[in-house]
């Protein structure tokens, strides 16, 4: 697996969260229409966009994650009628302090995909995990987690 | 034991120590602090008259903040126990405040106690003590109630110090100590007789609090476990654990599980006994429950369970905990509330 | 002569209070101690000078939270009200359970001799929010400065440059958690960084994990934190704390037009949402 | 350790196509903790279902993992099998391996990489999971409507027929709401009291309905089958259970010059009245503002005249409580008036002139000059002078679809009405000539285009494309000008009345009402469904339900035909003793929880309150969340904002989410 | 490098569900060399942890006479706790042990043993009460007197039969008033009660209790009065751990560090500890 890594292309790890109304469902229908899509996202089902806090992202970067996709419904079809309000206002302010930190916030990208919008979420993913290509691979974070595995501090 | 005069100046004699094997740690401003750090070169050298003290303490090196004692792995429904390699390389601390070097010698007795801590004991043995005399004081230090002095030498391996002709010289205290001078034989040269004092010592001996009597303090401590003193003294307390942090003597730590999907390390993480939760037991009872019973705790643990058990204080008089308190408890001012001072010639 | 340890006296006399929370000598000579003054015989220790930083309102939360029905008396200045007006925002407190003694400030210093960078650009200098007001004397102008210009000269740094900063100052961090417990508004009986299933934050230091500790500080004081500048007061690390809680409140004012500590009725922002919110980012 | 079970279905071809199955198969069984895995062709088929039902008992599994198509497809049929072999289901969790992997993608080695990856990520999810048992909530099978319009009379009849008994608050002194006030209706000119009397009378007479008029909404508290409702039954001065309507009280009564609501203004009443002949109940009710004894302390003259003594001076206002299980909101709407000066977000108009010229007058007025029960008694009059106009204009879109006046929605029945109002006014007047000023004419219904064409070519009324831009009185006259965009000119008419289709706005008043409910609002304060699509009569609170032009503008066929919805909705919500929910719903760890409220705040349901935890002795020791299940959705929004984790959302736990990051990529 | 922190390997051969939140596993050393070696003293006890949840402090519940295996019986209280219930067969489980003092076997031999054990309690007693039974000869009259609060929360049921059925030992069974069932053959009332009414004698006696700290509590209190003097009388503490070696800080009664000093104390050393810890 290894050397695969450094022969061929670097292919990124996204992690990707959803709300289980819109995106989950708009990315059924990309399946049911047969749409075709890069291999790197791994979904994690949710029920709104509401439930995503911040300690979500920080721990998929943690764990490896190059980008982060988070999406829901769009305003005013929350199934929840306001959790993705909630969350866009979170998220308004989490980039900021991304961004602050040094971390390019080109990483984690929110959008609104309805369950209408298979094809939306085919090009979505498409689109981002090609920008996660052009980024590289997140080594800023994961060497400082790697410090914790493999170089102990040998003094 | 031998003393050696510095030939050159302090600098030379480290570009001499950093050109043997050894890794060497030494006060050195990083990111706006003063810290104990890898030296990688003479010139970051502060000399002893460069400083007062660090913030924080030389413990770090021997007992760190985190660290791992077992490593394991999972593989299928095997689980793989790995042990962690520690002290490869062996290492100079360099420029300890008696406060700082004195804390070893009063640590060693609680990590072979029964059951040897060989993590903390690997580092010892690897590490060479290099202690340096105090050439100021600030207004928190209190070493000499400890039974310390600017210029002890208690638990250093070697110890610089000034002679009376401002010229820095080297006192070995133990023999691995000098067997370290006599790999630099071309910084140093043994001195013939014993140099003469600085004075610039004494002088700050008598700038620095006044002495308390600890054997009254204990004897106080070994009567009033419960006293209402307790509560006024910590009723402040923010329980913020800075004190536990930075002192060179605290030495409480957690045992704490990390894993990752398929491995993981067990870990020794620094504690510190006035968090609430340091004694919380799972069923929800608290023996330490209040902020009084945990300064009581921290108090009687320096000056009289360890000397109880070990016939010593822990605690060096540094006073960093003093320096770092938030609201000012000062524990210099919390045993003098229960102990006179020593009457001085 | 000294009116609040007069007031601190009469309050404790007449029974009205159960302690009062002040200031008085330290025991280093560019320090204030902090105590809390049971009974009228000890209310003479009671001080107000400019080396009184701290920030008392931390005495109306966790250990100290009240449980008799008697109010606490704090002695306050104008920045720390907005502690108070926090801790009422979020229910913590009732503003009957503590008695504002406000003093008028003309700022503060940590060292004794540079004033505290919170005091630049204060706006409260006599409280908003008090029971009884001392120190007749006049209030002198306190040099102005764009309170945020430290954040935006940082955001000005590259990325890399930015993140190089951050780990160099994480990387000190031993997780003594001082700045939380020195935190008027980290009130939480249980810390999320103490909570075991899960763990989303490793109680090892190692710069991930501290990062994420010091995300998590930021991101739970975003809207809330006051700037007293506690924490970073407390760090004895001297991690830029202030910049990461004045990089949210920027954020937060300039998105939502809210600032902390102003108003105990308002919802805190992140609490809150409204339709018009920007989404510029959102694809 | 867990003991998870791993499924792998192969879809036919669906998922086998591009992935290898039973390189999955074999790679899930080497996962920690799966004691067992297996693939087959049709996992959802019986055999396949059989499969997991023996394994669960035979390899004693206490965690599943069907790695098949989406859950929103399956996933309570292998529930469903998995309770059948005795485990319970919410221990069952589905891996997307089609429509999010093999169906997406073509690449096979990729493809099976990911499904094996999708399948860890469950396990690990799966063995956090911990047994649900779904909700049940106990249902007061009664019904509350409230507001007493069409859409509330028609709800309020309908739930009564199917059984369930109804209780009624109307805030006016009679039921019959705006529809009461109409004289024909489009698209048939029927009359709109002949069809609505009678639905009025059924109400009042029907066993399982308790009609609370001059009433309002005090309070609601509860949730889904189990509302408590506190009823302000307002002062009337008249004993409702004595009085039997005979009318003497309000021939006697001395005060007679009060503007009546009911016409608009346009007519009279007592100080002691009925709002109309028609209403329900007959039973007056003393306007305490205009009553001469109220004012002066004398006079009593009802009361001498009443040989029933029902009038009762000393009365108060009176609370009900009432226990319902459901609740139907049907409080109609407002016209947006159009004086200039206003409080609200809105911009009147001011060059209109209205509440300045007594000919200038809107829709609802003219409603009432054309009704034979009205003030001039179905005659068409100036109220200037009680001239016979000649020249009306009509002017639409007054507020409607006007972004500077701050309302963008269009009012819906607006076309319709002034339709007919062109033919009513030359129905009576036959010399009269009608212009309309109108931007489009939207007139999509049953027979409804018809009926406009009717009003142009039968009873000629004159249509004007284009906006009026200003009123002014010129004499005897109103001149309006305007423009007609159809010819490009400007046009100028002088009108003898001019009549103004205004906007429909909700009832004053919508938001702290709503509040009392907590149901959402929309900008212009119209109530708001739970999905505009698809939950067009729900509203974000489980058991309230919408009907008529509360939620947004409508015609009276919509808004009955909604209110027979929502009647069917509450029909069906007490068709049960009990309901029953999925268990995704918060809870709160009352341990660290400290009561800051961001929860509280931030809940759309307001299914969280608060709880104050007390010691042994009683006393207070600290106030925190509570989470009321019956309410709750399960959003998780709560878990979020929380800062010390102390409410979690079963199903989608803290754990399981992050179990699931922590074996994402490995 | 001699690694005290590192554990042994044990894997669990047996599961026992005691009552509704107690268990008793069976554990096997991995290592068969580890396995001959083992020893250990009645009353010390160990660090079982599981990899990844982190470590927990119990007593070993087996006799020492018992080679080969060790036995722990835990309340499920914690996170470590919960993550062990969920364990089966074969599953591992770390230990490091034993720590702490023991029991003074030798000093009990040809004593009267009277125990008094309460609840999970009975724990630590068990080990010692085997282990005195294994050599039962060795010692006089064995009196057991053990309660819970109710019948579903005593522990070892199975040996409970057994010791009732022993012609050798005398003994008594309670529940706590409320906890008994319509079963119920034993006796009603609080431990300390009970044992007021066997009115054990104190001549060359030792009694020795283990119990919730308030019944322990009491039972001291009852020991007094019935004329025995603190040396006669034994307990064993439980307090936070986590080194178990004297080293981490947080189970000092006083200057008395409960893992290496404890857990087994008499009443006299229990009257010099500070008493609320």
């Amino acid at each position: 697996m290894e050397e695969k890594i450094l022969t061929s292309q670097f292919e990124p790890k996204i992690a990707s969260f959803v709300c289980t109304w819109c995106t989950y469902t708009g990315a059924d229908l990309a399946g049911t229409s047969r749409l075709k899509y890069e291999p790197n996202v791994r979904i994690i089902r949710l029920p709104c966009t509401g439930r995503i806090d911040y300690n979500l992202i920080i721990k998929a970067f943690e764990n490896g994650a190059d980008g982060i996709l988070v999406s829901g419904c769009h305003p005013n079809d929350c199934h929840y009628s306001s959790g993705n309000f909630y969350a866009r206002r979170r998220f308004i302010v989490f980039r900021e302090l991304l961004q602050f930190i040094g971390i390019d916030v080109r990483r984690v990208q929110f959008a609104w995909v309805s369950a209408a919008e298979g094809a939306k979420w085919a090009k979505l993913v498409n689109k981002f995990t090609s920008e996660i290509k052009d980024l590289g691979q997140f080594t800023n974070y994961q060497k400082i987690k790697r410090d914790i595995f493999l170089e102990e501090a040998v003094i | 034991m031998k003393n050696f005069k510095i030939k050159n100046d302090y600098k030379n004699f480290v570009k001499g120590l950093l050109s043997l094997n050894y890794l060497v740690i030494a006060p050195k401003y990083e990111n706006g602090i003063l810290k104990f750090s890898k030296i990688k070169n003479a010139a970051e050298i502060l000399s002893p008259s460069e400083y007062i003290n660090t913030v924080s303490s030389t413990k770090e090196y021997f007992f760190p903040q985190t660290e791992p004692v077992i490593k394991f792995t999972f593989e299928g429904k095997e689980i793989f126990l790995k042990d962690v390699e520690i002290g490869k390389k062996p290492k100079v601390v360099l420029g300890l405040r008696p406060c700082d070097a004195a804390s070893f010698s009063i640590l060693d007795d609680i990590f072979q106690y029964e059951y040897k801590d060989e993590f903390y004991f690997t580092r010892r043995e690897k590490t060479i003590i290099i202690g340096a005399a105090c050439e100021s004081n600030d207004e928190s230090c209190f070493c000499t109630t400890t039974g310390l002095a600017p210029d002890s030498s208690q638990g250093a391996d070697l110890f610089i110090e000034k002679n009376n002709e401002e010229e820095y010289f080297l006192r070995a205290v133990t023999e691995k100590g000098e067997r370290l001078v006599e790999q630099l034989i071309a910084e140093v040269e043994e001195l013939e007789e014993e140099p003469k004092k600085n004075p610039l010592y004494e002088k700050i001996e008598k700038q620095i609090r006044k002495k308390i009597d600890l054997i009254e303090a204990k004897k106080w401590l070994d009567n009033n476990f419960e006293n209402e003193k307790w509560e006024e003294l910590s009723s402040q307390c923010l329980s913020c654990g800075s004190c536990a942090y930075l002192c060179p003597t605290c030495h409480c730590f957690d045992i704490v599980d990390e894993v990752n999907y398929n491995s993981g390390v067990r870990r020794k993480n620094w504690d510190a006994c006035q968090f609430d939760l340091f004694t919380l037991h799972s069923s929800g009872h608290n023996p330490r429950d209040t902020k009084a019973k945990r300064y009581r705790q921290r108090v009687m643990h320096k000056f009289k369970y360890y000397a109880d058990r070990f016939d010593k204080t822990l605690c060096t008089g540094c006073g960093r905990c003093i320096r770092a308190c938030p609201v000012n408890i000062d524990i210099y001012e919390v045993v003098k509330e229960f102990a006179p001072l020593v009457e001085q010639n | 002569m000294n009116s609040i340890s007069e007031i601190a006296k009469k309050l404790l006399d007449e029974n009205r209070v159960s302690a009062v929370v002040g200031y008085s000598i330290g025991s280093l000579p560019n320090k204030t101690k902090t105590v809390i003054v049971k009974s009228s015989q000890q209310a003479e220790k009671l001080i107000f000078n400019n080396l009184c930083v701290n920030n008392l309102a931390i005495y109306l939360t966790k250990s100290f939270r009240l449980t008799t029905q008697k109010p606490v008396a704090v002695v306050m200045k104008g920045c720390d009200v907005k502690s108070v007006t926090g801790l009422i925002q979020e229910k913590q407190i009732e503003r009957e359970q503590v008695f504002i003694i406000g003093v008028k400030c003309n700022g503060v210093s940590e060292d004794g001799k540079n004033l505290s960078p919170k005091c630049y650009s204060c706006k409260l200098q006599t409280p908003k929010m008090y029971d009884i007001l001392v120190g007749e004397e006049e209030e002198k102008n306190i040099e102005f400065k764009n309170p945020f210009s430290d954040v935006e000269e940082f955001e000005k740094k590259s990325l890399d440059e930015r993140w190089n900063f951050w780990m160099n100052e994480l990387e000190k961090c031993v997780k003594c958690y001082a700045c939380r417990q020195v935190c008027p508004l980290c009130y939480c009986e249980k810390c999320i960084v103490d909570k075991t299933v899960p763990r989303w934050i490793e109680p090892h230091t190692s710069k991930s994990s501290n990062l994420s500790w010091h995300i998590t500080r930021a991101f739970h004081l975003a809207g809330r934190c006051t700037g007293c500048g506690e924490c970073e007061r407390a760090c004895h690390h001297n991690i830029p704390l202030s910049l990461l809680n004045k990089k949210m409140a920027k954020v937060v004012y300039d998105n939502f037009n809210y600032q902390a500590g102003l108003d105990d009725k308002a919802k805190s922002p992140l609490a809150d949402f409204k339709f018009q919110d920007k989404e510029d980012f959102i694809r | 350790m867990s003991r998870i079970g791993v499924f792998v279905c192969y879809c036919g071809e669906n998922i086998g196509r591009t992935v290898n199955c039973s390189e999955v198969t074999q790679r899930a069984a080497k996962l920690r903790d799966v004691v067992y895995s297996v693939d087959y062709k049709y996992m959802c088929s019986d055999p396949g279902q059989q499969i997991i039902k023996d394994a669960i008992k035979k390899y004693n599994l206490n965690g599943i993992v069907v790695a098949s198509c989406s859950p929103l497809m399956h996933e309570k049929t292998f529930r469903h099998a998995v309770v059948e072999a005795g485990l319970n289901p919410f221990l069952c969790e589905l891996a997307n391996i089609r429509e999010h992997c093999s169906w997406v993608h073509d690449d096979k080695r990729n493809a099976t990489d990911k499904a094996l990856d999708l399948i860890r990520m469950m396990v690990e999810k799966v063995k956090k999971n911990l047994p649900l048992d779904t909700i049940k909530i106990p249902v007061t099978r009664r019904a509350l409507v409230i507001g007493g319009g069409v859409a509330g009379i028609q709800a309020a009849l309908d739930i009564a027929d199917g059984g369930k008994e109804v209780v009624m608050v109307e805030k006016s002194p009679s039921i019959g709401g705006h529809m009461a006030q109409l004289s024909e209706t489009f698209p048939t000119l029927d009359c709109s009291q002949c069809i609505l009397t009678p639905k009025m009378v059924d109400v009042n007479s029907h066993k399982n309905i308790k009609l609370y008029t001059y009433s309002e909404i005090e309070n609601v508290k509860g949730y889904i089958g189990n509302f408590e409702i506190t009823i302000r039954k307002k002062t009337r001065y008249v004993d409702d259970s004595i009085c039997n309507g005979c009318g003497i009280c309000i021939e006697k009564c001395p005060q007679k010059k009060i503007n009546s609501e009911f016409n608009t203004n346009l007519g009279t009443r007592k100080a002691i009245y009925v709002p109309f002949p028609q209403a329900v109940p007959n039973i007056p009710v003393i306007d305490k503002e205009n009553c001469t004894y109220f004012k002066n302390g004398k006079c009593k003259v009802c009361e001498k005249f009443c040989d029933r003594n029902a009038i009762k001076f000393e009365q108060t206002d009176e609370f009900i409580k009432e226990n319902v299980g459901a609740i139907v909101v049907a409080t109609g709407f407002d016209l947006y008036s159009i004086e200039k000066e206003r409080s609200d977000n809105y911009q009147g108009y001011g060059e209109y002139g209205y509440g300045k010229d007594p000919d200038i007058i809107n829709s609802l007025q003219f409603e009432r000059l054309l009704s034979a029960s009205g003030p001039t008694l179905g005659e068409v009059t100036r109220p200037s002078d009680g001239k016979i106009p000649e020249t009306v204009v009509f002017i639409q879109c007054v507020g409607s679809r006007d972004k500077s006046k701050g309302i963008e929605f269009c009012s819906k029945i607006c076309c319709m009405y002034t339709a007919k109002h062109t033919m009513l006014y030359k129905h009576k007047v036959h010399n009269g000539k009608a212009f309309v000023f109108y931007m489009d004419i939207r007139a999509a219904g049953k027979n409804y285009d018809e009926f406009v064409r009717r009003a142009i070519e039968e009873d000629e009324a004159i249509y004007l494309r284009g906006r009026v831009s200003r009123i002014y009185r010129e004499k005897d006259k109103l001149i309006v000008k305007g423009a007609d965009t159809l010819i490009g000119k400007q046009v100028e008419i002088a009108a003898d009345l001019v009549v103004l289709a205004t906007a429909m706005l909700p009832q004053k008043d919508t938001v702290p009402f709503a509040q009392k409910l907590g149901i959402g609002y929309d900008k212009y304060h119209f109530l708001s469904e739970a999905h505009p699509k698809l939950k067009p009569i729900e509203t974000n609170t489980a058991g309230i339900f919408l009907a008529g032009a509360c939620q947004a503008p409508k015609d009276i066929p919509e808004a009955v035909a909604q209110a027979s919805a929502a009647a069917s909705k509450v029909l069906g919500l007490c068709s049960n003793d009990q309901l029953e929910r999925e268990p995704y719903v918060a809870y709160v760890n009352e341990s660290s929880c400290i009561g800051c409220e961001f929860c509280l705040q931030s809940c759309t349901y307001s299914a969280i309150e608060n709880k104050s935890i007390v010691n042994s002795k009683g006393e207070l020791v600290k106030k925190v969340a509570y989470v009321n299940k019956g309410v709750c959705q399960g959003c998780g929004t709560c878990v979020s904002i929380c800062r010390s984790k102390s409410i979690d959302l079963a199903g989608y736990t803290d754990e399981q989410i992050y179990s699931e990051i922590n074996s994402m990529f490995v | 490098m001699i690694n005290i922190y590192k554990p042994y390997l044990t894997r669990i051969q047996e599961i026992k569900i005691e009552t509704p939140d107690t268990k008793t596993f069976k554990l096997r050393f991995d290592d068969s060399e580890v396995a001959e070696k083992f020893n250990f003293r009645a009353g010390q006890f160990g660090e079982y942890s599981i990899f990844g949840e982190g470590e927990s402090t119990f007593c070993i519940a087996s006799s020492p006479t018992r080679k080969g295996y060790i036995e722990c019986s835990f309340k499920i209280v914690g996170k470590v706790t919960n993550a062990l219930k969920k364990l089966d067969v074969g599953d591992v489980v770390g230990f490091r042990g034993p720590y702490g003092n023991s029991f003074p076997l030798e000093e009990m031999y040809d004593k009267n043993l009277i125990f008094i054990g309460g609840g999970i309690g009975l724990a630590p007693l068990r080990s010692l009460i085997w282990n005195c039974l294994d050599l039962r000869e060795k010692f006089k009259d064995i009196t057991i007197l053990y309660g819970a609060r109710s019948v579903s929360f005593l522990v070892y049921k199975d040996e409970l039969d057994e010791w009732e059925k022993r012609a050798d030992i005398k003994y008594y069974k309670t529940v706590d008033p409320g906890g008994e069932t319509k079963e119920w053959n034993g006796k009603i009332g609080f431990v300390p009660k009970i044992l007021d009414e066997i009115c054990p004698k104190p001549e060359n006696s030792v009694a020795i209790t283990c119990g919730p700290p308030i019944m322990i509590k009491g039972v001291l209190k009852s020991l007094e009065k019935l004329n025995f003097k603190p040396e006669q009388v034994i307990t064993t503490l439980e307090n936070r751990m986590k080194c178990g070696f004297g080293k981490c800080g947080r189970c000092n009664i006083g200057k008395t560090y409960v893992c290496i000093d404890g857990p087994v104390f008499n009443a006299a050393e229990l009257n010099q500890l500070p008493m609320d810890y």
